[in-house]
């Protein structure tokens, strides 16, 4: 595990931006429309998922391979 | 999670915004306080947000810094009162594409020929998105707006060119796709001692993006992504692949001049006036 | 030597001015009214001030709102076709509680009209020209002195009461020279300051005792958010009923409130009167000259000369025509103040118009002419 | 002894600077005085009118109506302006460039233009020669008075000429 | 079924216009007014118009008045800050005599105020709003049906006393939809003509008989000169105080004449009223219902309603006012009309003012309220 | 004498034109009525002239066409309004420097943007005439005005460039001193079908050069001829030869568009209302 | 026989479009209806909310006070319009993005957006979802009537789509 | 002689850009301003002055030597 996530769901607003521009289709929209995170296991921690949130919803720390 | 340290700059109570699901503003937003936040001697106290009336205006009241919320298409006369009133104060103006290069198209010229140290940032949609989707002067020809229900035959501006022509010494391009190179060009804005001019390409999936059926904000960066080429590349390119929707970004055009805050400081010692 | 020197009003206006510590202008030529830009661009730089001259009358308005906010004294200057250009950021500086002073040099309209000729025929504009409900201070001064007094005053209003204020003269006054006596000393309304501290919860929008906010300077830290949209105490936006009657409320109360104080009416010959003329600017000046002569011919007239426009003197109006039998209201325009006369009198005396608008100033014999027609007309 | 005169001309001849120093030079012996100015419509190239009114009290209303002098520098101006003249009032008329003279009975002639640009060296002095036959012939101000007027408004680099084109003036007329 | 379809009062202005002849659209969008642009853009070309978005709002009353001398019928439409912006141009339009309706749906000012809330705070700003003596029209609609035919009116009426005619509505009728069924035809008012050709003597700006020029269209071989100075019948720039006199007073004249034509006020449950409640526009609605809920408490009182704002119906309220005991003014702002009313009334009986400017629109007990207080106030 | 063709284009009755003596305007003045004598097709009955205020735009007053003076800075506009509202008339704009490139600043970018069928003619003096001397947009730096009296620290704009960046399809310059070439610039503008742009440098003497001490009409006529460089000249000049006060002349920019009123067809076209 | 309606939700939901369609449908059955709406002071994201009143008689006061039926799509909109519904009135929930339900006697909870999504095809449907419930309960206009309104207003190549959802909404509630 | 001048002297300001550009020194102004051929004998008809009056003041037609 590459990365910690922090999701600020009020925030979210489901516009699917960092669904769509996440390379390892990490990440989904759940019924409310909300952020998720479907396949952490996928993630690369590339960061473009934080990177182009327009509402600064969620938020990817990397953590030490070690932690795991 | 550590602390956002850019989460600072915003006034945390007054979020999430109010922007659609997806509008591009929100990325726009953010390229700005993390430019300021690179800037050393720039602080929330000494900074000034200044902005117009549109979708885009409404950042102002979202940065924790002294911001002013002006009319519609009047940020650029009110920041250069200010920055005259006190140059030690960073000014920066958001703005948008109607309220830069329509209504307050003259300002912005005129901001431009004085070279007033500003950093003018243009959220550009290519539409009215406050007011619901009227055509703006940065409308494609032949997409649809509300006031133009048969595709727009207005020619668009290229902002960019209209702010070398008339005077601007830093001028750039980026988009929200490209949110890193954006805040890079904010921030060399932030240096120029001068008019600095960025546009950034922003999407608007309500009020442009659903009518012209682009409605996917994802979509709509994607096609910043796939249409936006690297100054340097954009000037190899020969003009055959120069491609109706391909267009340049980057550092477009840099000069040097002298300020209009220090050309007037000329003027107050001449008169005698200098214990400013 | 006397220390009476010849001036001219617009002069008067940016020598009032800068004495009062106006240290921006912001503006676009145009005649009459140049002369107080000019001025401005020879002594501001000298004390450290600055002068620009804006691409229009609208960015004008804009760089002395920002100026203002910035912590400096403001003042800008036009005529007709700039005042109305300048409406829209009129109603901003009123809905942002900006202070700033606008000066309106009148010659005659509408439009591009008769450029270099005298006119009084803006005071409704000045009082209802921009959009939306909101509350002015308007001052016309009859002198050159008296010029330079009203732009202290004008500026001081404008930082007491962080409103747009209008100092409405006219091609008269503007361009007259005569000598002038300036005071030794004024007094400086000073820009007003936070009371709190951010700590203990400073709001910029929050009302004074006076109902007038202390809003910051920018760049003192307090990290305010100023908006032409209907804002509540701290400044933001909130489309609130409450809100929204509360901000109109306080917009027109600040000024009511303290409007015997504002309100500047002068009486001449008033103690005896039967009949009065009511009149401003430099049309009063012939007025009074009227007046003089009607009294020489024994006929028991006064002067009441409007030295403050807006707020209408209401109530004074209202009383003074309880004792008398009739009232010419002379004014160099097709009929303006007499509205606003009319309206205060209720039907208590005759109130008759003497208007003149072809140009030229009144002279001192048609006023009178108007006043032995009222006399005859309610004497029979 | 309230006295009003009218200084009349086209828009480049400088009547109007020339009555501004006239009223300053009677305010700085203590009296009241009051200018006032009236361009045509055409800010360019119309007739230009400026009076001043000189009084030991107060002066409201500042309209000349009938001026006891009237000084006219262009046929134009003399033809508009002497008809409201007091008829014991003085017309003084530029000898070259009013060529007909109004029927009024007190004129006098002065070449003031043809002066300034033979005995000063340019027309531009005209308007202080004229101003020279003005305090001569009203006597409103003391020469001494108008000269010191004169040198606080005019560039310093010509007061010299200013000077000369004022006692040309004065004496011009006797 | 019926031939009634459900409308908005913005779309009906646009169909009205268009009705009535406007063939160009100019402006620049502004909530509340969009949809009027809006639905001009979308049928103007259908009928060969022209619908051009301006660059701002100087602009958009730049290319109607171009637009209306070279022939067409014109319209153009904003809100309280775009209004504001016009209002140089406004002025010009008065005094170079160029037909143009311009259409103010109001919101909450000043400034930008609360852009999507309803408001009637444009009423004095209409009469006064540009500098100088000049007259205008204004008319207000109270529902969808008459936003269409004031629409129409409002074109003829320009075009008849080429003037500017300000059609002020408000968000309430502008955003309402409701029945309405269009009338099948409508008198429509035709561009004026020369009555002369050149050669024998045309004059563009000389008065016909009802004192309107018939001015040319431009490309009609006249070689007209048109300027916002003040010029004779010949069009041309004259600084002669007669002429400038002459051209003030037709300018008011050839509408006050006209007045009792141009004036409309509905008068409801006035023929035995002791008390009435003066209203228009939108807010009138609710006054009607106040009005008849108070009818049915046995108050007598009925409803005056000014469909023309301005010229003001001086003489009809004067004369109402002779035989009621007391009127209360509704209207959704601070108070601006109570002002016109008192002065017309002159004291004659109390005029109370029952106003609202909270951004929300008047509940029907609120005036009944209002109703009650001034008969309780009067009969004690 | 035989009667000079040209002078059927002026309202006799109003001549002599009020501006002052050496003004530039006059001549300005006069080539635009030789340019529309040259167009075949340009008669006086379906030729509008359009100007704002200012003393250049007192010209429209003294042509014997239909004529049109605005207010301050809306000329085009009003033009634009004549334009669009009926094709069949050639509509030329007059225009100072305060008027078409202050105030008038963002309806000039617009109208270029736009690429509206009109000849504008803007006759630059440098200062402000009819209001007696202030800056303008175009007084170069240092050069004294009566709202700069410690000389201008402004930076001037060049009026050619911007209407090329804001999309102007004709652009051109000369001077009251190159009469025929002028003329000449003139009459090549009115063959452009969409917006011509051209300067003209025109001295005045009273309120620009008296003040600046170049007060005579033919000394700063003697100047024009002496600095302007003829554009084919200009480009082959190397960069130190363009000194200070050098400035090209002749056609400086053309390419090809559609103007407004073609394009504006094709949306009448869609619609359904081509019987326009 | 007045009726008034509320119709409230967030910005893109659609409510507006919802209320117009069904006063088109009164208006075509010969009845009165006058609708109206207020957006947020705030252009964009804001609450939504449109009103129709529907009468036999002209309608004036154009603003309902106490409405017979609420359809709120959002939490934030219950929260604030079901306080002055008709105590004999009905609130209509949508049932997912309405977790919890006011303090309200005659509620009824369907949930029209996940309807619209799984049913339709599009949470886009859900104002057309919701259109289907209303007339549903109010009864204020026919079936078919509402139909037609629906398929006069929408783009016709998304008119099974409509009146798919329609139905769906009818069915919904019985 | 190859010139014949018209001088509409009602127009004339005296503004002296026909003296100043006349290349052979032909044209002067008069005592009150006006415009007045001088030295017509050294005219060569080149037609300067008229073209740059700015003031329609003054016109030189060509005229046949043999009218000389
Ligand atoms: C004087 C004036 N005119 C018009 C408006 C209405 N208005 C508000 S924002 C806007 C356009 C916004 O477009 P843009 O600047 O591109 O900003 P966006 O909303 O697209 O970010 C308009 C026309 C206004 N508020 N004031
Ligand atoms: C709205 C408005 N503002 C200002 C003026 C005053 N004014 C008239 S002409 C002018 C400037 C003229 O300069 P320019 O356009 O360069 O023309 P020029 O006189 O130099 O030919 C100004 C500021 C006006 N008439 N209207
Ligand atoms: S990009 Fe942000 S707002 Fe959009 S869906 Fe992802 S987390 Fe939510
Ligand atoms: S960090 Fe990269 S891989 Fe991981 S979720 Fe975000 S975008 Fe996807
Ligand atoms: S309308 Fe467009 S610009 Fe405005 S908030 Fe929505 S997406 Fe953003
Ligand atoms: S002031 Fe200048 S521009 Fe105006 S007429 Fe005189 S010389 Fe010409
Ligand atoms: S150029 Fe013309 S106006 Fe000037 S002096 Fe010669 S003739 Fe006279
Ligand atoms: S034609 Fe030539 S030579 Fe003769 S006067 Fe004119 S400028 Fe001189
Ligand atoms: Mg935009
Ligand atoms: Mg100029």
């Amino acid at each position: 595990m590459k990365s910690e996530f922090t999701l600020k769901l009020e925030r979210c607003k489901g516009c699917g931006i960092c669904v769509a521009f996440c390379p390892k289709q990490v990440l989904a929209l759940d019924k409310l429309g909300k952020v998720y995170v479907a396949n952490h296991e996928n993630c690369i921690a590339c960061g473009q998922c934080e990177l182009r949130c327009p509402d600064y919803a969620i938020f990817m720390d990397k953590v030490k391979e070690a932690a795991k | 999670m550590i602390e956002r340290s850019y989460e600072k700059f915003f006034r945390q109570n007054r979020l999430p915004h109010l922007w659609c699901p997806g509008c591009g503003n929100g990325i726009g937003m953010k390229a700005i306080v993390q430019a300021i936040e690179k800037k050393s001697g720039w602080t929330q106290d000494n900074t000034v947000i200044v902005s117009g009336i549109g979708c885009s205006s409404r950042a102002s009241g979202y940065m924790d810094f002294d911001t002013l919320h002006t009319a519609h298409g009047r940020a650029i006369p009110f920041a250069t009162g200010i920055k005259l009133a006190n140059p030690e104060l960073n000014v920066v103006v958001i703005t948008g594409d109607g309220d830069c290069t329509a209504i307050g198209g003259n300002h912005f010229i005129h901001g431009c020929r004085r070279n007033i140290d500003l950093t003018v940032v243009l959220f550009n949609n290519n539409i009215y998105g406050m007011t619901g989707g009227q055509a703006s002067p940065t409308t494609p020809l032949g997409k649809k707006a509300t006031t133009a229900p048969y595709g727009s035959v207005d020619r668009p501006f290229d902002a960019c060119k209209l702010a070398e022509a008339a005077g601007a010494t830093y001028v750039a391009r980026s988009t929200a796709f490209h949110v890193q190179h954006l805040t890079k060009m904010i921030e060399d804005g932030m240096d120029n001692k001068g008019f600095s001019f960025i546009e950034a390409l922003v999407q608007c999936p309500t009020a442009y993006g659903r009518r012209n059926k682009i409605g996917e904000p994802a979509k709509m960066m994607a096609w910043m992504r796939d249409n936006a080429v690297m100054k340097n590349a954009w000037d190899k390119l020969p003009d055959e692949k120069k491609l109706e929707e391909k267009f340049p970004i980057g550092l477009l055009y840099k000069s040097e001049a002298e300020d209009y805050d220090t050309a007037y400081s000329h003027v107050i010692e001449i008169a005698g006036g200098a214990a400013k | 030597m006397s220390k009476a020197k010849l001036m001219q009003g617009n002069g008067a206006i940016a020598e009032g001015a800068l004495a009062a510590g106006v240290r921006f202008y912001g503006g676009y030529p145009i005649t009459p009214s140049t002369e107080i830009a000019e001025g401005m661009a020879k002594m501001l730089p000298a004390v450290g001030g600055i002068f620009m001259q804006a691409e229009d009358e609208i960015a004008g308005m804009g760089l002395v709102l920002g100026a203002s906010l910035a912590g400096k004294k403001v003042l800008t200057a036009s005529s007709g076709p700039g005042i109305s250009l300048k409406q829209e950021l009129i109603g901003y500086a009123a809905a942002a509680e900006i202070p700033v002073v606008i000066v309106n040099v009148q010659r005659v309209g509408p439009s591009t009209g008769q450029p270099t000729a005298p006119s009084q025929g803006d005071v409704m504009q000045a009082r209802w020209g921009t959009h939306g409900d909101h509350s002015v201070i308007v001052l016309s001064p009859w002198s050159v002195r008296e010029a330079y007094d009203v732009a202290v005053r004008s500026v001081n209003y404008a930082e007491r009461f962080r409103t747009p204020v209008i100092l409405l003269t006219d091609e008269i006054v503007g361009h007259l020279r005569e000598n002038v006596e300036l005071p030794e000393e004024i007094e400086i309304y000073p820009r007003r300051t936070p009371k709190k501290t951010r700590a203990e919860g400073y709001e910029p929008y929050a009302p004074d005792d006076d109902l007038v906010p202390n809003v910051a300077n920018f760049g003192e830290g307090y990290h305010i958010h100023v908006t032409g949209l209907i804002h509540d105490e701290t400044g933001f936006p909130v489309g609130s009923p409450k809100v929204t009657e509360d901000f109109i409320n306080r917009m027109h109360e600040k000024i009511s409130r303290a409007a015997d104080e504002i309100i500047d009416v002068k009486q001449d010959f008033m103690d005896d009167a039967e009949f009065a003329v009511v009149s401003f600017g430099g049309t009063a000046r012939t007025a009074y000259e009227s007046v003089k002569n009607a009294r020489a011919k024994g006929i028991k007239v006064g002067l009441i000369r409007l030295v403050t426009i807006f707020p209408f003197a209401d109530k004074i109006l209202h009383d003074l025509a309880g004792k008398l039998k009739g009232i010419v209201v002379a004014e160099l325009n097709y009929g303006q103040i007499v509205h606003e006369v009319r309206r205060a009198v209720e039907g208590q005396c005759k109130v008759n118009l003497c208007a003149k608008y072809n140009m030229q100033i009144f002279e001192p014999e048609e006023i009178e002419s108007a006043i032995e027609e009222i006399v005859k007309e309610v004497n029979g | 002894m309230r006295k009003q005169l009218r200084l009349s001309g086209s828009g480049g001849q400088g009547v109007i600077t020339a009555a501004i120093i006239l009223a300053e030079a009677a305010v700085s012996e203590g009296k009241q005085a009051v200018q006032s100015q009236s361009y045509g419509p055409e800010a360019r190239g119309g007739a230009s009118k400026s009076e001043v009114i000189i009084d030991d009290e107060q002066i409201f209303h500042p309209h000349v109506k009938n001026p006891d002098f009237v000084l006219a520098m262009t046929q134009k101006a003399a033809d508009k302006y002497f008809a409201d003249l007091n008829p014991e009032g003085v017309l003084i008329l530029d000898d070259d460039l009013v060529p007909n003279s109004p029927d009024f009975k007190n004129i006098i002639r002065v070449p003031i233009t043809k002066l300034a640009v033979e005995k000063v060296g340019k027309s531009l002095f005209a308007n202080i020669v004229a101003l020279g036959v003005l305090v001569k012939v009203t006597k409103l101000v003391d020469f001494e008075t108008i000269k010191k007027a004169v040198s606080h408004r005019v560039p310093p680099h010509t007061i010299e000429q200013n000077m000369n084109a004022l006692q040309i003036g004065f004496d011009s007329v006797d």
